[in-house]
């Protein structure tokens, strides 16, 4: 996420971090404080399913569609869930147009990488016939106002939009697929809730949801992934560098973050 | 939230009791919902409901032009890009850009232009992002009609508003306000667009069959439809300014 | 057709506009008058239709091509007819190379509303075996020669490169394509002559088929189809606005002007 | 305009009489038709059709390279952009250029750059534009023989003509002037090209399989083909100047 | 040369014996071989073979930066470019650059860049060429290790060497250095990098599932496979200078 | 070979020209003289036939894969063998990044034709079902140094490649590849072993094996491909001009020198 085209001031940074040392963050936040979630479902009606989520003034939407199709010959009784990401120009004078860049991809990555590992799209569930026919659901996250954070905004935004997802239950007959009128839903779909955690570094102090400021002038980010009770993927952005007595301790430090979240946020409520 | 499995066109888009599929009357207007000032990182901006339709506009510029050979010494230019949603259709669409919506930017570019003052800004552009995240017919008109409000948040002189709807003709009734069902299944489709300060149209296409004195009644029903719009338009406008007084006034209380 | 790289003097506007205004031209031409009209067809040996026209100094030679292939899905019982065309950098200094820009694909898409919405392409004589088999006929304009209003040369170059088309006959057998030995020609393919009228417009004034130097400097143009007694689709370019009562004008005159330059030109000759 | 439905290769490539498909004999040169400043706008150009080849050159320059980065200080640069129309040939060729038509573009520059006084255009470029509109074997030589041409009616100076032919053998014995059947199911292609002012072989390609004894006629034979073809270019000049000195004349009766 | 006909995963990732499938124990690296200074015509090489993974490294800079935009006022920028033979893989890869090649050129990039002095070489660029010719597993940590010694090759200051190496799990176990078919069929996936100048991890991805016990086991192992990385990569340039040493030698004993 | 983005000093090319004159080149070759050549095979593991080949200082690495799928209907008993080539950035600061380039495509298509007009691959050995299912070769050369004449050196590594080639051998089984567990060698592909000669022009000096400088100042290069007895194809490349004799006299030493090449070299020996 670092890719930023503007030129950030040396004064600035400065100014962050001399806060950071007091414990302070320019938007009076404490280090490992979040700032406030909002999260709406079942905003698209084109959309299979979807969801509109803020963390701050950083505001995504997802939405969740699906067509059916031929497993991979590998895993030929599961569905796929594929995770794409669009920094809309829109969203802020830094997005440039034109094809996804790097941050679009590594956004998509990381969002999807911490969901993979996590026990949590029951990729069986979205077969509706060995070796012939499965579901593939494209979930599809973008960044309407960009103020930082983008992947723990985008995690939650691709959770809920899957959470809340309603697809037309499909039977193999004959050798087509016929529509039974019922529906998968996330009840289905989603088994565990894994939640990405992301830290900003900058010089040797970490702290917890980078603003956009932070965000621009930081060494690097580190985006840690994990479920109730265990560690699902970290990545690590930019060129800072982490010693490893610092992973341990964000690694713990995220499994306590998520498990607050995830209660608080209660994206079950969604499904339907 | 209607789910529907396959995307078939009805034999018929009149009910028994003479409204449209989705309860309207000929020349009644979807459910329009218009608010201006949502995005914090834009010079301008604002979203609509328009039906199923939801968009947001974004405005950027006065700023320098990238790339710079774009640029135009005499005058500042105008950028339109138009994009939707993969998810904002029946079929999800394909995330790069197609061609259809770099001609419906083109098209909101040439609506535009004529009510903005691009001759006083030379060597700059302004870029409008129109992102349909929701579609269900007429997005063209209604993403003139949302970037129009977008410029006008922005602060940007402008000559007037420009307002825009689609007519349409189906089972051989002339409407207005096509819904998404009614472009794909009916006969004709006039999406027009009008620029207040001459009362001209900026934005006009036509495709399908009529005959001269049904195209004719049809842009006298299109004025009628982009009154109303207009008026939506402007209680959009008033109502930031009304909430940006009461919160000054709020703000003087609580002080 | 605005989008020219050229840069127009305010002089060179002013001159041609305060003509129009005296009811002139600067070649001499009335304002509702078209350039000279010539049409060759079946001029390129490796196509199956071909038409070679001329609209003043604007040249423009198309080709018809066919290849067969499954229909559409919701169209099972009918072929398919699609449109391109190419501005050659040969035939302009003002064309650059690469791929099809937006005058281009605007010139296409002209032709192809202009022909598709007035019954003329007849796609269900394109079937070979509803559900299996139809044409896919591609009508490829190429310009040659640019001297403006490339879309009613286009036009009426697509029309006859249709009618002169002689398409080898397939009859579904035993779930393949056999070549019967005839042929389908225009005189089954086509039916209405629609045709696109053009205008452009400079100031307040409006006038037939814009040249060159007209198109550089307009305002805008309008582009109206119309078959014998129907309208069949309409095209704004550029920043002009027109009021209601001269496009109830320029519907009218279309008409008029459609039927005479059809009967001149009278295409049905070229039919093989 | 014979319309064939299956590309078949035939067993023969002579016919029983000994002369080949198309009825010429082993060294007769298919029909040749040239004509310079066909098209209005280009500063040189012209149009020619060899067998049912029907190709257009056009020439623009010396004038301003785009893009800049490609402007050389000490002298001028050629390009050549070798395009086929989608229609030119049996399957419909795709619309955009395809590594063939670079190549061949490279082949016609290098071409045609030795007889270019390019030293006297420093930083500018011209650009020769070739497009076949009909293809029928040999549009190689046959782009580089009608482009000389276009640049000879722009008035660039040039050291000579630039000629060329394909050679190939078919069915074991050697032909002058391969057609588009020939050329593919033959069993050799020679084209080369001739820079006039120093007697050499400018272009130079070999596909096939030939003896030494065989490869040392054909460039024989080659040479013999050049200078014909030499002939009807210097006579399309020829007739370019005649013609103007007659509507001159005519203008001067006229007057 | 095995060569495998169809790419499947075993059952069971170690054998009865309790090794694993290539015979290694569960810390043990597998061969590594590191030669610099193999390229000529590059400003600093390396070759690496780690197992079957052959790769080679070439460093061109500080030279202009291409293209200019690019350029930063106040500091040099590194760019690394990793590339995939096609060959290289068992499935024939695409020539064209994927995702994943850009994704690890750009994860090599930041692993490499807190070891360089870039603020030394304002407006400068440093290119890395990484190429993958043959691959087994680990390209990621191999590809960083062998560049790292390339920019020691051409004399770049550094304030460190970088060291590279991927952990994971297979079977419930911990192990060291993931070969192909490991990191395929395996549970979890660490590579990391360390930066020796402060002992830092520069790179750190995780894939799989692993408790917090494990993961903190699995951070010692890397620092014990680490460290003898390391040592393999001093080897490789002491011997380069002991062989123009030699060559020093040999050339005054020629002479 | 000439599109090299580097400005060579006309001092340069004047000094390696007056030397040629002499009949001396600058690294002490004579004009017709080859600089040393070195081959290795099985150089790849996870390539089914591969080498690596030196010529002076150019080095090229070959890899060869193979797909199975359905053959050209033309040719419905014939397998296919492509070339591709790339220059990778790695081997010059004279190669740029990007998609392959003209030099790319031209050095992949010299070799390309070299070897396909000789009788050389044995496509019809490379059928396993006729109509059904053919072999797809890929012959993959990577430049790894770059130092002059590059079409030699990939022709003679591409020929290797094919000669140290174990293709797992398929059989046609119930509409179905099965697969024997034998191999098919490079004996049973490859028959003829042709070999491209290069030869460079300055001015009117001609001579063999181009080394970097003479290629960077040459006005054009000559590739002739020959096979023991015959020829098989010739390639012009750059703006120089050669006189009927000139090439007569080039067709000639090229069959010697292929010979005596060919024979040195013993690519045979590296056949499994």
């Amino acid at each position: 996420m670092m890719n930023i085209k503007r030129v950030i001031s040396t004064i600035e940074k400065n100014y962050i971090l001399s806060n950071l040392k007091k414990g302070e963050r320019i938007d009076g936040r404490g280090l490992w404080d979040y700032r406030d979630w909002t999260v709406k479902c079942d905003v698209i009606t084109s959309a299979e399913g979807s969801s509109e989520v803020t963390l701050g003034d950083t505001k995504v939407i997802t939405g969740l569609k699906y067509e059916v199709g031929p497993p991979f010959p590998d895993l030929p009784n599961e569905g796929v869930c594929t995770f794409m990401a669009e920094l809309l120009p829109l969203a802020s004078p830094l997005f440039e147009r034109g094809p996804p860049d790097e941050q679009s991809i590594e956004l998509a990555r990381v969002v999807d990488r911490g969901i993979r590992h996590a026990d949590c799209v029951q990729t069986k569930k979205l077969c509706i016939k060995e070796n012939e026919m499965v579901y593939i659901l494209f979930v599809d996250i973008y960044v309407i106002n960009y103020s930082g954070n983008l992947i723990d905004a985008g995690g939650i935004s691709a959770l809920s939009a899957l959470i809340s997802s309603q697809i037309p239950e499909g039977k193999w007959v004959d050798g087509n697929v016929e529509w039974t009128g019922n529906y998968l839903t996330g009840e289905t779909i989603v088994n565990e809730l894994p939640m990405v955690v992301t830290y900003g570094k900058i010089g040797d102090m970490i702290f917890l949801d980078p603003s956009l400021p932070e965000e621009l002038v930081c060494d690097g980010m580190l985006s840690i992934s994990v479920t109730e009770n265990k560690l699902a993927s970290i990545q690590k952005s930019g060129t800072a560098t982490f010693s490893m007595e610092e992973i341990e301790m964000l690694v713990k430090k995220s499994m306590e973050l998520a498990k607050k979240i995830i209660k608080e946020l209660n994206l079950w409520q969604y499904k339907r | 939230m209607p789910l529907i499995i396959k995307d078939e066109y009805p034999e018929k888009l009149f009910r028994e009791d003479g409204k449209r599929l989705d309860g309207r009357d000929k020349h009644e207007l979807r459910p329009i919902k218009m608010e201006v000032g949502v995005l914090e990182n834009a010079d301008g901006s604002a979203y609509l409901e328009w039906g199923n339709n939801k968009i947001y506009a974004a405005v950027y510029g006065p700023r320098e032009v990238h790339p710079h050979h774009l640029a135009k010494p005499d005058k500042g230019i105008l950028r339109v890009f138009y994009r939707m949603a993969t998810f904002s259709v029946f079929e999800r669409k394909r995330p790069a850009p197609g061609r259809r919506e770099k001609e419906i930017s083109m098209v909101v570019t040439d609506c535009l232009d004529p009510v903005l003052f691009l001759e006083l800004y030379p060597g700059t552009s302004f870029e409008v992002f129109i992102n349909v995240m929701d579609a269900d017919g007429g997005t063209r008109c209604a993403s003139t009609t949302v970037a129009a409000l977008a410029l006008a948040d922005a602060g940007i002189p402008m000559r007037s508003l420009v307002s825009a709807v689609a007519m349409g003709k189906i089972d051989g009734e002339l409407i207005t306000d096509l819904s998404g069902i009614e472009d794909k299944a009916g006969e004709a489709d006039l999406p027009c667009a009008i620029t207040w300060f001459n009362e001209e149209l900026s934005l006009l296409q036509f495709d399908g069959t009529m005959d001269i004195k049904e195209f004719s009644e049809c842009l006298v029903l299109a004025k009628e439809a982009l009154n109303k719009i207009h008026e939506i338009q402007l209680e959009a406008l008033k109502k930031k300014y009304i909430d940006i007084q009461e919160q000054y006034k709020g703000g003087e209380k609580g002080a």
